[in-house]
């Protein structure tokens, strides 16, 4: 018996309903939190920060973001990668327009703008449902990337097209621009990220998120329930775009330092970002960022030891990484459709049940 | 009449059974049961009972729902089938009728007929006579036939859904809630249509059934499912006798039918479960 | 006859109080398909009110317009005395009605808890940010729902599948965890379709004393569509008798058994 | 060791272009290696990684190399240019972008760490144009010049050269873009059929370049008037296109074939004794001798440093220096086996990009070879100086940078 | 006749030309699509698969070369032949065909009835593995691909149109001659999906899985059928890119051109997505010749898609999809 929950008992339904009934669970989590926030920051360096950290908690919150949208409230979105643009983009403007405001700030209100577009975008979805949405988000995708390109005021008229994100401090700590410690650049992410996480566990596990599942499960029979699919709809879309313009605001002026529109947020972003909550598990918190973890390190684990260990080539390697990808994610299907959150909650029931086999 | 069943050549051997869903959910715990060439069986029980799965095991379609069977073997005509197909297992004449009607939603009622008659190879003429055949047994659906399955209502569906088994020309028939959702004159005339079927065609019958009452009157011979397992069986006729089957599936105690409005002042309790 | 705002006590005596729900003329139709003709009936306050006729007359449609979902090409539907402006399914549901469906529609991806509590969603107020922060009304509204639904849960007696997902349910389970979603809503008037299909009589008997109870308990007035004419028979108060989409009876359950037109288009035989 | 690591992207959409120049800018080194003994004694070591053209994976690569004693990065991307410039800067690494990149990173006054010696973008730009007016008699007053460019920060930074050349020269200027990846130009080339210029510049990279040169060809576009940029003028863009790409012009910044003596070194101990990067068959192809430059520019500047240091085991900041004093006369390029392969210029802080000099080369259908029909010509420094002042003061002034040079 | 309006023509017939072979690609999605339900993300990597194996046959390349060399240390690049283009077409069906087998056997054999959004992704893990193995296979440079079609401007209409306008028109040979192949196939497509049996299995199998095993339909035949069938589709639109364009990477990327025109035609529907084509195609040249220059161009991409979700807003299912089905 590795894992329990007999004698595990409830006097309220407060506490039933608390995010990890479970008190094993519990402390797995505060020691999960704990070794984030006060042993990792000891330990990392540039590399770790940069090559793995720092996009593995960006594209968390991204993820998280599109799990709500396309996991909970079944609207299937493939503009993630403009919407990231979207966050970048007003980032950088809020940046450099109000250089004296606190960059925490700037990105939340990036975060607000794009869920104002994301809203926008997501009125169609009023009528169009199911792959129609899915390619219909594209339109956003490339518009939006299209305007970036084409409107010199969003890029500061700079010559090149290219944003670059100025440094900016936190209790005086530089958090963006070229001057960053690994650690602070790592904690302000995880900050944000454990924020992120907790609001959308918060809005998931209450009547908010019941009636985003309701419209994804059956829209009918939600709306017949007395659902109102407008809003529904319309919240999903701000609540996940604000999320992923956060993910975009972090991602250029925290990770990147600079991005050009149809560079980084291009539409492989947007199938990165779906990839990773369809392989995490859809409507799960966790398996957003499982999700991410997996795509972030798979790569990059891939590449070195490919690469490192085995001294391919570099080009045959990359050809074999994608033979790879391809090949784990329909094994993952195969072995679990609903992802690698099903998997570990299947294994959890397993162990529950453990020595027994049923 | 029953003495059709007398026919003692088993078509249809199940063997000790298990079935585990999703690889944690054990769902039948051992059932057994054969049906004889030329028989009627009622497959008896309560919600959850098992009667779908056990009905899934024998024409493989448990395998994309994520349930296996685990333990036990299915036989038919005295050939493993349990690693088959389930379209080879439809060449070999056993056909099954979903719970839930499962019509191509897209597909016309006429289409859908059609379909049934995919794996037939005997030519576009027998199919017709065919296709006429199920219409004449289910006029309801004629007048419907060039609009889309997904637009009828239940019980159209469930007609069509017969009527598409049927088109196959098979040699067994799973019939899994035949009577679901159908009026009251409909639920006798399947079954009418169900002992035709079998007097004139010969053809075979394992049916899955709430309504007991009717499906005791029309089987051979019944098995009843509790919790994945098959705590009685017998010939129609003597389960219809039984007392339990009589108070708990036909709804008659001693004094008779009692009204659902009663009910409020007593609850029957199974003995056999205490 | 009894006039719209009469009230009245049965023989067993419950009350059953003045017209809420009138369906004046409905016509329904789907392309060249008539679902509905110019059908007119009226549903009382307390009384369970059964709508029977062959496949296809026509019933669940009817359904649908009272619950908003389908519009009709003509007729009116008047609710608590005022006719009824064309509304969104879930406005009608706002006003306090909820209902079952034929071919169960669940939330397959949500726990039976989950799918019941959503049957509460009138009954919440907290705004978006006070669900994002668990602060305020949303955590004291949640609890508060949780009980209400508790108390459902073990009226229902489902409470030991209380945390699976309603995908893995059996068929009759999943209809109870539907009527347990449309009680938690706290409804005036209950419209289910069908909510004994695909049962045994054990569990017939479960749902009639559930049904019974509700309407007795709270109060709540019932439309009931069914097949089991035991059932009709036995609980309800008045039945509507469709076919083809036309009315062709309506009356108590006795009037109805003896009505031949009744007895040609749906019974076969005359019901005991 | 001295290290010299390669983003280099075998994969991708641009994976065409991208493997020959890796392959030369290993190849170099490795016949420095086996052929000298490396450089100054110390073996050069060219760790590969693989970005495919994707910024964040350039970034997994330099962060992943930089530790290793990087001497000096070369991407070959401008977008991972743009993220590497503050990282290089931070991190004390020279960045060479080679007729990439950002343009007014020739202000080393501002741009400390970055150099696009021997020509930028703006240079090609102008030397195009002037060639056209050579081609138009002297004067292209009245004319009409397009530019079919790359949507995106790459294919529009000759905008605004452009612009200021138009006006100085009075002949009408308009841009025509090309969205990502290009393989569908249909309404372009109708535009400019309908729009008859005279004359085309090109700003593409990848597929975009084959189904321009193929379109061109489809609606008998003069191809002596069309010219692309360096990034638009290798073998892989004009042999889809068959006979009908004979003429295709493209700017060069340095020269082409295989008949220089570096090649018959490379063949001898590199090829052929099985240590090339790739194949070896693209040896003397327009972008494998790319990266050979980079590799001997790169090699220079490390000799350069020895020689100044005194010592054989360079840093990343001596590179720098080096690079920033980097002189490359015939001499070298003759000592290097590469008499006359680029023009010779002189760096200097207050100019990181060299003098700019370009040359226009032409394709021969029929010997499937390009050859440079001019000689490496100087820009328009009158126009681009300031233009180049402007921007990298817009820079310094966004991100707080003091402008000085120590 | 005023220059803009002859211009305008002249684009707009262009545009049918390119909404062809949109649609070209756009079928191949279809066609799988309407048999299982899976929106096929891997029908642009098909495409290039099979252009990428038609060069590597006809050339003689052995395939894997790279990737043997550098285990074994040998020399291997071709088997110095040239196989003719028919026969080489004929032997990557083959291919294809056998690709069709594997992705039964391997990929959604185990997938049948699962959400349609986990299908979807197993196409993109899909898409991956094919394009890695089609790039090992055959190695990423830039390849021409020649098969014997005309391609440049054909000088028949240039003149006639000359004589009549004092303008003559653009239009590509190779654009006739896809424009001609995609009727054909269009034709034959419909014939199979409406009137056969197999078609009608085929459409029985999109809508419910289950229930076409029930009534013994052989989900593996009518899989590896469509997907060879959707094989063959992209096949020759790789032929028609890849003669246009040289074969190589990007050519997987047509798949985005096709998908407004898919959904604008219809997932479901064979001859919606030669009308979705044809609608996007002239939609977005015009829109780039009439507001292109106003807004700075390019605006292709977007425009398409913009377009239609115009058209679905007013139809969800696309012009001539299936209706959904809403019902309680
Ligand atoms: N796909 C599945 N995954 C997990 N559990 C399942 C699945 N299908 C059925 N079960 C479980 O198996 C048990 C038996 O179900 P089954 O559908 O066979 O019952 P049944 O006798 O047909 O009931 P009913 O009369 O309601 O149709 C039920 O408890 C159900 O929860
Ligand atoms: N959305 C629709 N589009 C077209 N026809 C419809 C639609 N909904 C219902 N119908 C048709 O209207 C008629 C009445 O259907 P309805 O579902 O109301 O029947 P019902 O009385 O509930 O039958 P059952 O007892 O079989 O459920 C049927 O013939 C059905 O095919
Ligand atoms: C560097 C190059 C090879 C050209 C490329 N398009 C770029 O500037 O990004
Ligand atoms: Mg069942
Ligand atoms: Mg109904």
């Amino acid at each position: 018996m590795f894992y329990r929950e007999a004698g595990d008992f409830k006097t309220s339904y407060r506490e039933d309903n608390q995010t990890f009934p479970i008190k094993f669970d519990r402390y797995r989590y505060y020691s999960v939190m704990f070794a984030a926030f006060a042993v990792v920051p000891f330990l990392i360096n540039d590399y770790w920060v940069n090559a793995i950290f720092l996009p593995f908690l960006i594209y968390s919150i991204a993820a998280i973001g599109l799990n709500i949208l396309t996991g909970y409230c079944g609207q299937v979105s493939l503009g993630t990668g403009g919407f990231m643009a979207v966050g970048a983009y007003g980032c950088y403007k809020l940046m450099t327009a109000f250089p004296e405001v606190s960059i925490l700030i700037h990105v939340i209100l990036a975060g607000g703008v794009t869920g104002m577009v994301c809203v926008l975008f997501g009125l169609p979805s009023l009528r169009i449902k199911g792959f129609y949405l899915a390619v219909a988000t594209l339109a956003a995708q490339f518009f939006l990337v299209w305007l970036f390109n084409r409107v010199p005021w969003f890029y500061n008229y700079s010559a090149s097209g290219q944003i670059n994100a100025p440094e900016r401090t936190i209790f005086g700590i530089a958090v963006t621009g070229p001057n960053t410690q690994a650690w602070a650049t790592y904690l302000f992410c995880l900050v944000i990220v454990t924020v992120c996480a907790l609001v959308a566990r918060n809005l998931t596990r209450g009547m908010q998120g019941r009636q985003w599942m309701a419209i994804r499960d059956m829209d009918i029979a939600a709306e017949i329930i007395g659902v109102n699919p407008l809003k529904a709809k319309i919240s999903a879309f701000a609540v996940s775009g604000f999320f992923v313009g956060i993910a975009g605001a972090l991602l250029f002026a925290v990770y990147l330092g600079a991005a050009e529109a149809g560079d980084s947020f291009g539409i492989t972003k947007s199938f990165l970002v779906l990839f990773m909550i369809i392989i995490g598990g859809l409507g799960s918190i966790f398996g957003s960022f499982a999700g991410a973890a997996f795509l972030v390190l798979l790569p990059v684990f891939l590449k070195n030891v490919l690469v490192g260990w085995l001294g391919w080539p570099t080009d045959m390697a990359a050809h074999l990484e994608f033979i790879i990808v391809g090949a784990l994610i329909v094994i993952f299907l195969i072995a679990e459709p609903h992802g690698l959150a099903q998997l570990w909650r299947v294994a959890k029931e397993k162990l529950r049940l453990w020595p027994f086999p049923h | 009449m029953l003495d059709a069943a007398a026919n003692d050549e088993t078509l249809l051997e199940v063997n000790n059974i298990e079935v585990i869903y999703n690889h944690v959910i054990l769902v039948l715990k051992g059932v057994s049961l054969s049906v004889p060439k030329g028989g009627i069986v009622a497959l008896l029980g309560g919600n959850g009972a098992g009667k779908t799965t056990t009905l899934k095991a024998v024409s493989n379609l448990l395998h994309s729902e994520r349930g296996e069977v685990t333990k036990g073997s299915v036989h038919y005509r005295g050939d493993r089938v349990q690693d088959l197909d389930p379209a080879a297992l439809v060449k070999r004449g056993v056909i099954q009728v979903m719970e839930g009607r499962h019509c191509f939603e897209h597909l016309t009622v006429e289409e859908n007929l059609l379909t049934g008659a995919y794996t037939r190879t005997d030519g576009k003429a027998a199919i017709q006579r065919d296709l006429e055949m199920v219409y004449h047994y289910f006029p309801r659906i004629k007048e419907r036939r060039k609009s889309q399955a997904g637009y009828t209502s239940g019980g159209e569906q469930q007609m069509v859904a017969m009527g598409r088994a049927l088109m196959s020309r098979p040699e067994t028939i799973l019939l899994d809630e035949p009577s679901m959702g159908l009026a009251p004159q409909l639920v006798e005339q399947i079954f009418e249509i169900v002992k035709s079927v079998n007097e004139n065609e010969g053809v075979t019958f394992l049916l899955a059934e709430q309504n007991t009452n009717v499906a005791l009157r029309y089987a051979h011979y019944g098995y009843i499912l509790e919790s994945g397992r098959v705590v009685m069986d017998g010939p129609a006729a003597e389960l219809r006798e039984n007392p339990d089957v009589k108070e708990f599936y036909l709804g008659m105690s001693e004094e008779g039918r009692k009204s659902f409005r009663d009910v409020r002042s007593y609850r029957r309790r199974k003995r056999w479960l205490s | 006859m009894l006039d719209a705002s009469d009230s009245y006590v049965t023989e067993d005596g419950r009350t059953i109080g003045a017209v809420v729900m009138e369906m004046k003329n409905i016509t329904l139709r789907f392309g060249g398909v008539v679902a509905i003709k110019d059908i007119s009936f009226d549903i009382r306050e307390g009384e369970i009110r059964a709508i029977i006729g062959p496949n296809g007359a026509g019933k669940s449609s009817m359904l649908n317009v009272i619950s908003g979902f389908y519009n009709p090409q003509e007729g009116q539907v008047f609710y608590k005395g005022k006719q009824r402006p064309q509304m969104r399914p879930y406005q009608v549901a706002r006003q306090g009605i909820a209902r079952t469906f034929q071919n169960i529609a669940l939330f397959e991806g949500m726990t039976v808890l989950d799918n019941i509590m959503t049957g509460r969603l009138h009954h919440t107020k907290a705004n978006i940010w006070q669900q994002a922060f668990w602060k305020g009304k949303a955590e004291a509204e949640e609890v508060a729902n949780r009980e209400v639904v508790e108390k459902i849960i073990d009226f229902l007696e489902i409470q030991s599948i209380r945390k699976t997902p309603v995908g893995r349910l059996p068929y009759g389970l999943k209809k109870r965890v539907e009527l347990a979603r449309a009680l938690a809503a706290e409804p005036s008037i209950l419209l289910l379709d069908e909510p004994m299909a695909g049962m045994n009589v054990e569990e017939k008997e479960d749902m009639s004393r559930f049904i019974l109870d509700v309407n007795d308990e709270f109060g709540t007035t019932i439309a009931l569509i069914e097949h089991d004419m035991g059932v009709v028979m036995d609980l309800s108060d008045r039945v509507v008798v469709m076919d083809y989409g036309q009315k062709i009876g309506d009356g108590t359950p006795d009037e109805v058994r003896n009505n031949q037109a009744v007895i040609d288009a749906y019974l076969g035989v005359a019901h005991d | 060791d001295l290290v010299f690591p390669s983003l280099s992207y075998r994969t991708g959409p641009f994976a065409a272009g991208g493997i020959p120049f890796a392959d030369g800018y290993a190849d170099y080194f490795t016949l420095l290696n086996e052929r000298d003994g490396g450089i100054g004694g110390e073996m050069a070591s060219v760790p590969e990684c693989e970005t495919a053209y994707n910024t964040e994976k350039g970034v997994e690569c330099y962060e992943a190399t930089k530790d290793s004693g990087a001497l000096i990065y070369q991407p070959l991307s401008t977008g991972i240019t743009y993220q590497l410039i503050p990282k290089v800067t931070a991190d004390g690494i020279p960045l060479h972008t080679m007729g990439y990149g950002r343009t007014s990173a020739k202000n080393g006054k501002v741009f400390s760490h970055v150099f696009n010696y021997p020509v930028n973008y703006w240079d090609g730009a102008s030397v195009g144009v002037n060639h056209f007016m050579k081609q138009a008699g002297g004067s292209l007053e009245g004319k009409k010049i397009t530019l079919l460019h790359f949507n995106g920060a790459y294919g529009r930074e000759p905008i605004p050269t452009l612009e200021a050349l138009s006006a100085k020269h009075g002949f009408d200027f308009n841009a025509i873009p090309i969205d990502y990846p290009g393989q569908e130009q249909k309404s372009q080339w109708l535009q400019i059929r309908r729009e008859r210029p005279d004359f085309i510049l090109f700003w593409g990279w990848g597929v975009m370049n084959q189904v321009a040169v193929q379109e061109a060809a489809n609606i008998r576009f003069p191809m002596e008037n069309f010219m692309g940029i360096w990034w638009s003028g290798s073998e892989n863009d004009v042999i889809p296109a068959g006979d009908g790409a004979n003429g295709y012009k493209s700017l060069q910044f340095h020269n082409v074939g295989n008949d220089f003596p570096v090649f018959d070194d490379i063949q001898k101990y590199v090829v052929d004794a099985g240590k090339a990067a790739g194949a070896g068959d693209q040896v003397g192809t327009v972008l494998y001798n790319r990266g050979v430059y980079a590799a001997f520019l790169a090699a220079e500047a490390a000799k350069q440093a020895q020689a100044a240091n005194g010592t054989s085991a360079i840093d990343a900041s001596m590179m720098r220096d080096a690079m920033e004093s980097l002189e490359i006369t015939a001499a070298t390029m003759e000592a290097a086996g590469l008499p006359g392969f680029g023009p010779e210029f002189k760096v200097s802080c207050e100019n990181h990009g060299g003098d700019g000099l370009a040359a226009v080369g032409q394709w021969d259908a029929a010997s499937q070879s390009w050859s440079l029909i001019s000689d490496f010509e100087p820009s328009d420094g009158s126009v681009i100086g300031p233009l180049v002042d402007a921007d990298s003061a817009a820079y310094a002034e966004e991100n707080k940078v003091a402008m000085s040079c120590n | 006749m005023p220059d803009q309006l002859i211009f305008g023509m002249e684009v707009f017939l262009n545009g049918l030309m390119a909404g062809v072979l949109y649609a070209l690609v756009a079928l191949g999605f279809v066609l799988i699509y309407k048999a299982s339900g899976i929106f096929n993300y891997a029908q642009g990597v098909m495409a290039l698969f099979s252009a990428l194996t038609l060069v590597g046959i006809m050339e003689g390349q052995i395939p894997f070369a790279h990737l043997i060399n550098a285990i074994f240390g040998t020399e291997l690049h071709h088997f110095g032949w040239h196989v003719p283009g028919i026969l080489a077409i004929v032997l990557t069906m083959a291919v294809m065909v056998l690709l069709a087998i594997c992705v039964q056997k391997f990929v959604f054999r185990h997938l049948v009835g699962q959400e349609p959004i986990i299908l979807f992704m197993a196409t993109i893990g899909l898409a991956y593995f094919l394009e890695g193995v089609g790039d090992l296979m055959w190695g990423s440079e830039i390849k021409k691909l020649d098969v014997g079609l005309p391609q440049g401007i054909n000088l028949a209409i240039d003149e006639t149109t000359f004589g009549w306008f004092g303008y003559g028109f653009f239009i590509d040979n190779l654009d006739i001659v896809a424009t001609i192949i995609a009727a054909l196939l269009v034709a034959v497509l419909v014939i199979f999906a409406q009137y056969t049996k197999q078609g009608r299995a085929m459409r029985a199998v999109a809508d419910d899985h289950q229930a076409a095993l029930s009534v013994g339909v052989s989900l593996n035949f009518i899989w590896v059928m469509v997907w060879s069938v959707a094989g063959f589709v992209a096949l020759v639109a790789g032929i028609m890119w890849g003669t246009k364009s040289g074969v190589q990477f990007s050519l997987s990327l047509i798949a985005l051109k096709a998908l407004p025109v898919l959904m604008l035609g219809g997932f479901t529907s064979i001859p919606g997505a030669i009308v979705g084509g044809l609608i996007i195609g002239v939609g977005e040249k015009l829109f780039e010749f009439a507001i292109g220059p106003l807004v700075g161009g390019a605006t292709e991409n977007w425009f398409a898609y913009v377009l239609a979700l115009i058209f679905l807003v007013f139809r969800p299912q696309g012009l001539f999809g299936e209706k959904i089905i809403e019902r309680v």
